[in-house]
């Protein structure tokens, strides 16, 4: 029995050497190895190494669960469709490119785990997302210490985009220059005195709600009530019932569709709100918000982040979602043209620095595709013109306000009126 | 009897569809596209073999005494070979009757799933071709799915343009999968009792040496299957191209789990004491040879080992149902964030640039904020427990709840301290000795894999006070609280005392599990713990095995680890978690690794009946008798 | 015999003085922080009387709905001792298949049609969104609870836990993820205008309905062979069934009455607030769970009373106090941990749920 | 010499009914007392007000000279005063050698660090502890049923792992309610043959409720009748069963009587 066990033990020892030893082997023997082996994505210099026949890998990063996935799938179909457009126009010097789509769940941990997965496959060369700001707030941190660069279709909050990391790029608008704006709108082209400013406790809906009030007070005029709800409510009669006792000239939302239309539509059974104005931003401005909203969107305010699009490229676009899809692009969420223009400004990019190899390989060196994305300059998108700047805001365009009437979008004022 | 069985071929037939039609109307044929027929067929394929399976166990069993008992005997979750050793010579020479009889049962049930699914694309289709929209929502995802099922494209089905041959194509390649069924099940049927014979053989051979072969071959999966990874993570092998990381990360979590399964398995002692070594070696090499999307998850996976070993003091220790055991996790979690990240709150640095710190630099370290977020959860550990400790059962979990939303929407309102949604960002990372932990191990080590490594240890340590704690007068104590709380008190347990311990110690644990969170997440929001998290830790002691910390590790592997293998398949991924969650409940209640010392379940005893039995599993039978079942209850009655 | 384990109760408790003294002054400390922010600041803001009325009206409507769901929640626990966790899906379900009814009937116009044609169109959409609560309702007990009738407690609250998660899901992936709007019909839009008090029609209705099928529960558990065999099963599930009552039969029909009162719900709130979506059953779901707790689970006229103390305290309390309206769950929250610190078994659980304890 | 306990006036009153009137009661050391009456007499209300589990309205509850009111039920199994129960309640998961660990509960110091770490004086404790359980089990004639979990241990087991149990705590006083019920003849002898085991080698006061006659005329030195919750008589055994009001408490002056004692009971 003692000798069974101790070939037993030796045999454990053995596997267990095995197991223990094959550690420092990647990083010892990797760059002797690198040259003779053709399938290896990334040597140690930084760059992608694209074997002829594979697929140039774009991750993308999707609330396709959690709170909203609605707009979450919305932008992946715009992804998907960039992809598709790509592809169908040869690709780049033959090489096809490919989405990797995970869930980011709009949500810290899911991005975490979304952004390592990234960082660890070697042949992602760049990644298109995340959807929620806080789920790009997971992302950030392993990005930029993998060196893989990405452009956020929808991800608002002013935090993401800084100095300091050179890899986050974003072709939406910040929420500073929406919150400025709107405030600007409220007080000076319709020349209200009080308003009442609700948020849905999400950092998105919070942030623009405190940037709006901010802005609301430098012009002079007051707030009359701060309040928030949670997404995901429906019933806000008790809380407007106490907006509408400060009597305000308006109620400013800071959050997502089905609330907002929510919200516009009980304040019609609210005493004090019945004829108050009420605007909302761009998270509002869906097929999904006049719905909810159903008669009492009528002369509600929108405000959308959005560029000098051109009105072909947009038809065809919506045109080939409607075919793939079989559903309108609106019905979803807004960002579907931002996603699709993410993906391109990323490929634009990539066909910047790429080079092919003497053995046919695509080459693309990570830090060089970092500063080609910051350089993109006139790049026309579904969105308008993109120039990206030095700290990666790569929107184009502005904000518009729009205002419903017959159970339609219609613009009232900022960009593009002129 | 050709009635019956056609009438049960018929019936399989209709929950093979039942289940097609929920994969249908949950998209599946769209997502999977030109090859989603074949894929359906395949799975009702699979129904159908089910289905034949059961009934040739159960046709075996009536070869030799047909009487009415052999159907009686319905095999339940059970679908393995039942005692079919009287049936051997029945099954020998396997007629050539039962062939004919299972083919034609298999393309019977199958023409039956493929008529229907015929039908249900057919009306669809031909409504859609017609301009009839069915309702708005079913129009978003029907043509897809139909499409893809029919084979066609979308635009095809919106003109009309459905071929009849089409849907006689659906119903043959269903027919042909029943067929397929019904062949694998005629072949198993008939190798099963070779099989079966085979090793009945080998059994009177060489009895208990196969026995220990098994017991071996058990023992060094585990070793195996980590040579294995680590031989994945070599450079140039690639296996199931770009899945490689899934895989991996699959084969991680089988290889942690079955090693807890291995020291089960080994001889107490000596031989214990040196897989248990071996075993924990080759664990802590894991950080060093995962990369770093492995890494991340396993970090999680082992962040959430510690939560749930702390909730287990709490609720399998204690017996004190909570449901808001995410606060603690908050607390530390929020508790590391103040201290270590730049400008983390309006009111924390205005604080700390009055006492003259520089907000820019963290306040304490990782190892000096840690006794700091320990205390501070157990603090309010012990808050949360003194109002709740006349409080029993449901009443308790509602609180804790209660208090736990509480916590989560303080987090999200005090935005003054908090930072509201927004969230703390840029909390610094554990570093070793002032330096990263990549510069002291040469660059072995990611910063995930430090995560992981500490989770590890962490855990390990964890599990060690957890498990010394349990075995002291504490523990006993806690156990007899549970069991019952008067009777405790009355035979001198401190009942205060110890369910603040309990709750102290619970909550300490969680919340080093949270400040190791939010070092691995370095930007932190409210959202991250909301009553998810709670229910995710408790589900994670309760399919493990409450009261065992190796069910735990399992559980956590489980519910934490396999999410991320099935990423693949995102959308679907919660309702497969979902479903498993209640089917796995089903067949094992008692959790995958339950503990040795806690078979005898739980119990209320007024909610069982008299003559209630309770199979923990396998192994152990308990009966509990009628008299001492009910004795709770009459000692209360007793005392007027 | 019913009486005594109330006594255990006391028995247990009445030792540990300091406790009890602790729970004294807590209480005082609080109460005298409530009467000081109410008198204070809450009535300091000089809100007029007609807007305490329609706070009160919006706590009564909302109160009224998770007096429906909570009476779910607290008969399957009188029956089975399990916190059926998927009970707020079960709503939902309601609610999307009214959702889907009302779709139909007003592509046919019968929502434009004579009153009485949209009112017998109403009711069917409400039988219809219960019918379908009721199937799902009983479907989970056959599949997901029946086979864990003997197991721990604990067991069954993950299988809830599991079935919750997989209807919210499934749900969402046949449904989609955007939420469906309710479009009133004109008969029931707008609402009754009193002065300063605006009462929407469907809130009414809401609270009529609501207290007429509890009061129509009340009298099939107090007054019908079926409520004495629930009460039997309830006491004694193995007596019972010694005494001839099929208790898979009882536990059925309770999942089945559970399951409508939360199918009117479901609908009833689909055209109160004109959304539901796959996961609009969870929140309403928690809180008539808390409900449920507050009035003493297992109770009946607990669960009503608790809930409709709820609705009140949540739609009031954030004016009252002067805090803002996002922490109205914490004031439902305390108020929950408050009451059972003083009554640990909630407002009314003494018999049953004492028992459980 | 002062009684080891001392009952002085106690009473116990739920909702309308009083269930302990005005009870004074002496029970000297080492002696064996029996407390008799009638169903719903009180009696276990009794020892319940004495452990702690009910605080009487009124009286005072001394043991060796200090009070036990307002006591909590561990503290008084400090002071030296353990009990069993009518319905057996053992921690029915746990084997009988666990159960009577838990007894000693109290008596073990260790700090909870020490048990983690798994100094030497916590575990020479732990031995010790040990131990003792195993002399306790062999003492009331349980040895060899160390590792049976006590569900599954036999009813008149049970019954004597409780009394195990208790003797964990190293009582002065222990009570004993009903220990003899539902028990066959062997097994009722065994148990009176402990009960003087009790007094005679450890030095244990036991007071205990009875309703076996037999047993409680031939092991009580003294004996006290409850009926209604008043104490109707006091003495030997030989003088209680002379006692008129006693007789006519237990047999009932009209058959109306007795009913009424039944139904109260239920």
């Amino acid at each position: 029995m003692s000798k069974k066990l101790t070939i037993f033990s030796l045999f454990l020892v053995a596997a267990l050497m095995m197991a223990a030893c094959a550690a420092p082997q990647p990083a010892a023997q990797a760059p002797a190895e690198e040259a003779p082996m053709e399938e290896t994505a990334a040597d140690m210099s930084g760059k992608v190494v694209i074997a002829s026949g594979s697929m140039i890998r774009i991750g993308g990063s999707f609330a396709l669960t959690g709170p909203i996935p609605d707009p979450g799938l919305n932008i992946r179909h715009g992804a998907e469709l960039a992809i598709d457009d790509l592809n169908a126009m040869g690709g780049l010097e033959g090489f096809m490119f490919e989405l990797v789509a995970e869930d980011g769940a709009c949500d810290g941990t899911q991005g975490t785990n979304v952004g390592n997965k990234f960082a660890a496959d070697e042949t992602i060369v760049a990644v298109t997302g995340g959807t929620c700001s806080g789920e790009t707030f997971g992302l950030v941190p392993i990005l930029l210490e993998a060196r893989i660069p990405f452009v956020s279709p929808s991800a608002t909050n002013p935090d993401i985009t800084s100095a300091d990391c050179d890899v986050c790029n974003r072709v939406a608008l910040s929420d500073a220059l929406q919150g400025a704006t709107d405030a600007d709108f409220v007080v000076n082209d319709l020349g209200l005195t009080k308003v009442a400013v609700v948020h849905d406790n999400s950092d998105y809906g919070k942030g623009l709600a405190e940037i709006f009030q901010s802005g609301v007070m430098e012009l002079g005029a007051k707030v009359s009530s701060f309040e928030g709800v949670q997404v995901g409510d429906t019933d806000f009669r008790a809380m407007l019932a106490r907006v509408g006792a400060d009597g305000p000239q308006a109620v400013f939302f800071g959050g997502y569709s089905t609330e907002a239309g929510l919200i516009a539509q009980q304040m019609t059974e609210t005493p004090g709100l019945e004829d108050t104005a009420f605007m909302s931003v761009d998270g509002a401005y869906t097929q999904q918000y006049l719905e909810a909203a159903g008669d009492a969107s009528e002369g509600t305010y929108i405000s959308f982040v959005s560029g000098a699009d051109s009105e072909e490229m947009n038809e065809e676009f919506d045109a080939k979602y409607m075919e793939k899809y079989g559903v309108s692009p609106d019905d979803l969420g807004p960002f579907h043209s931002q996603s699709y223009d993410s993906v391109k400004l990323i490929a634009a990019a990539i066909a910047a620095v790429a080079s092919v190899d003497d053995n046919g390989n695509l080459v693309i060196d990570r830090e060089e595709l970092i500063s080609a994305i910051r350089s993109v300059d006139a790049f026309e998108g579904l969105t308008g013109t993109i120039k990206c700047d030095s700290i990666g805001e790569c929107g184009a365009g502005g904000v518009q306000i729009f205002q419903v009437s017959e159970g339609d979008f219609n613009q009232v004022s900022g960009f593009g009126m002129e | 009897m050709p009635v019956e069985s056609a009438t049960r071929a018929v019936r399989t037939g209709l929950v093979a569809f039942a289940f097609l039609a929920y994969l249908i109307f949950i998209g599946v044929p769209g997502k999977i596209g030109g090859s989603a027929l074949p894929v359906l067929a395949l799975i009702s394929a699979l129904f159908i073999w089910l289905a034949l399976r059961r009934e040739s166990a159960a046709l075996s069993g009536t070869a030799v005494d047909p009487g009415p008992g052999a159907y009686q005997k319905k095999p339940g979750w059970e679908i393995g070979p039942r005692d079919t050793s009287d049936a051997s010579p029945f099954v020998d020479h396997l007629p050539f009757s039962v062939v004919t009889g299972f083919v034609l049962k298999g393309v019977l049930a199958g023409c039956t799933t493929g008529l229907l699914i015929a039908v249900l694309s057919g009306v669809s289709a031909t409504a859609m071709g017609n301009g009839v929209s069915i309702q708005p929502v079913f129009d978003k995802i029907v043509p897809v799915n139909v499409a893809a099922l029919i084979g066609v494209s979308p635009g095809q089905i919106a003109q009309a343009e459905v071929p009849l041959l089409r849907f006689v194509l659906q119903v043959l390649f269903f027919a042909g999968a029943g067929l397929l069924a019904a062949l694998v099940a005629a072949a198993a049927r008939s190798s099963q009792s070779q099989a079966e014979q085979l090793a009945r053989l080998t059994t009177r051979l060489s009895g208990p040496t196969t026995v220990n072969v098994a017991r071996y071959a058990g023992v060094a999966l585990p070793f195996l299957l980590l040579a294995y990874i680590a031989w994945l993570g070599l450079p140039g092998v690639s296996v199931f191209g770009s899945n490689e990381g899934t895989i991996r990360l699959l084969i991680t979590l089988i290889a942690t789990g079955s090693g807890l399964f291995a020291l089960r398995l080994s001889l107490p002692g000596r031989e214990r004491t040196v897989v248990g070594v071996l075993l924990g070696l080759g664990v802590l090499a894991m950080p060093f040879i995962l990369d770093q999307f492995q890494n991340s998850v396993m970090g999680l996976v082992f962040i959430f080992v510690m939560m749930g070993l702390g909730l287990n003091i709490v609720v399998g220790y204690a017996g004190l149902l909570d449901l808001g055991y995410v606060a603690f996790f908050a607390i530390g979690a929020y508790t590391y964030a103040f201290l270590s990240a730049p400008f983390s709150s309006p009111y924390v640095s205005s604080l700390l640039l009055l006492l003259g710190v520089a907000p820019e630099s963290p306040l304490l370290g990782y190892w000096m904020a840690l006794p700091v977020a320990m205390l501070t959860a157990a603090a309010g550990g012990i808050l949360l427990g003194i109002p709740v400790l006349r409080m029993r059962g449901d009443y308790l979990a509602i609180v804790t709840l209660g208090f736990g939303e509480i916590i989560r929407l303080f987090m999200l309102n005090l935005g003054e301290l908090t930072n509201g949604p927004r969230g703390i960002l840029e909390i610094s990372q554990p570093a070793l000795f002032g330096l990263s932990p990549s510069s002291v191990t040469f660059g072995l080590l990611s910063s995930q894999g430090w995560i992981f490594l500490l989770a590890l240890v962490s855990s390990a340590l964890v599990a060690f006070v957890a498990i010394r704690l349990n075995d002291s007068r504490l523990g006993r104590a806690w156990f007899a609280m549970q069991e019952d709380e008067d009777v405790a008190e009355a035979t001198g347990v401190h009942l205060v005392r110890t369910k603040l311990l309990a709750f102290a110690i619970g909550a300490t644990f969680a919340g080093m599990a949270g400040q190791l969170y939010a070092a691995r997440q370095i930007n932190i929001f409210p959202e991250n713990f909301s009553l998810f998290v709670s229910i995710d830790a408790l589900a994670l002691i309760i399919v493990g095995g409450i009261g065992s910390p190796a069910g735990i590790v399992l559980g956590a592997l489980a519910l934490k680890g396999l999410p991320e293998v099935l990423r693949g398949v995102d959308e679907y991924r919660i309702v497969t978690f979902a479903a498993l969650l209640v089917i796995m409940m089903i067949v094992r209640p008692a959790g995958i690794l339950p503990s040795a010392r806690r078979r005898i379940q739980i119990n209320d005893p007024n909610e069982m009946g008299p003559d209630s039995k309770i199979v923990s599993d396998g192994e152990a039978e308990v009966v509990q008798t009628a008299g001492v079942a009910k004795n709770a209850a009459n000692g209360q009655e007793e005392a007027m | 015999m019913t009486s005594s384990p109330a006594t255990v109760q006391a028995a247990g408790t009445e030792g540990r003085t300091s406790l009890r003294q602790f729970t004294r002054v807590l209480g005082a400390v609080i109460l005298l922080f409530v009467i000081w922010r109410v008198t204070t600041v809450g009535l300091s803001e000089g809100y007029p009387a007609s807007f305490w009325i329609s706070q009160a009206l919006n706590g009564l409507v909302l109160g009224g709905v998770y007096a429906l769901v909570a009476l779910g929640y607290t008969l399957v626990y009188g029956i089975l001792f399990m916190i059926n966790f998927a009970h707020g899906e079960v709503m939902m379900i309601g609610g999307i298949t009214g959702y889907f009814a009302l779709q139909f009937a007003q592509a046919r116009g019968w929502m434009e049609g004579p009153w009485a044609v949209v009112v017998v169109a109403l009711l069917l959409i409400m039988f219809i969104g219960m019918a379908a609560s009721v199937l799902i309702g009983v479907t989970l007990e056959r599949l997901a609870y029946r086979p864990l009738r003997q197991a721990p407690r604990l067991v069954p609250l993950i299988s809830a836990i599991g079935a919750s998660l997989f209807l919210q899901y499934s749900v969402l992936l046949i449904f989609g993820v955007s939420p469906h709007s309710y479009r009133k019909p004109a008969l029931i839009s707008g609402g009754l205008r009193l002065g300063d008090v605006f009462i929407p029609y469907t809130g009414a209705i809401i609270f009529v309905t609501s207290i007429l099928l509890m009061l129509a529960l009340y009298f099939i558990i107090q007054r019908t062979k079926l409520g004495r065999a629930m009460r039997a099963v309830a006491e004694d599930r193995s007596t019972a069934s010694l005494m001839g009552v099929d208790v898979n039969a009882v536990i059925v029909v309770t999942f089945m009455l559970g399951s409508a009162l939360a199918g009117a719900a479901g609908v009833m709130l689909g055209f109160h607030n004109t959304v539901v979506k796959f996961n609009s059953g969870f929140l309403p779901g928690l809180k008539a769970f808390t409900a449920a707790v507050l009035g003493g689970i297992g109770n009946i006229p607990g669960a009503m009373f608790g809930a409709l103390l709820l609705g009140l305290i949540e739609a009031i309390g954030p004016s009252a106090l002067g805090i803002p309206t996002e922490y109205k769950d914490v004031i439902a929250f305390s108020l929950l941990v408050l009451i059972l610190i003083f009554r640990p078994t909630g407002l009314f659980g003494e018999v049953l749920s004492e028992k459980k304890a | 010499m002062t009684a080891l306990l001392s009952v002085q006036r106690v009473t116990k009153v739920f909702g309308g009914l009083t269930a302990v009137d005005g009870v004074d009661l002496d029970i000297e050391e080492r002696s064996i007392t029996s407390l008799i009456g009638p169903n719903g007499a009180g009696k276990t209300t009794l020892f319940n007000c004495l452990t702690g589990l009910h605080r009487p309205e009124v009286g005072e509850i001394l043991f060796s000279g200090s009070s036990l009111i307002g006591l909590r039920p561990d503290e008084i199994t400090d002071r030296g005063v353990a009990r069993t129960y009518q319905n057996i309640r053992l921690f029915g998961r746990m084997t009988a050698l666990e159960n009577v660990l838990v007894g000693q509960h109290l008596r073990l110091e260790a700090s909870h660090w020490s048990a983690v770490l798994r100094t030497a004086r916590q575990q020479s404790e732990e031995r010790a502890a040990r131990e003792l359980a195993r002399d306790l089990l062999d003492f009331v004639g349980l040895s060899g049923r160390e590792g049976v979990v006590s569900t599954n241990l036999p009813y008149g087991d049970q019954r004597l792992l409780e009394v195990a149990r208790a003797l964990g705590s190293r009582p002065r006083l222990l009570l004993l309610d009903e220990p003899a019920a539902g028990m066959n003849p062997s097994e009722t002898d065994r148990m009176m043959d402990l009960v003087h085991r009790l007094r005679d080698e450890k030095g244990i006061t036991v007071f205990l409720i009875e309703h076996d006659m037999k047993v409680v005329m031939s092991i009580s030195e003294s004996v006290a009748v409850l009926d209604y919750g008043e104490k109707i008589a006091e003495g030997t055994p030989e003088e209680v069963r002379a006692n008129a009001r006693v007789v006519e408490a237990y047999l009932g002056p009209e058959v109306e009587v007795q009913e009424a004692t039944e139904s109260a009971s239920h």
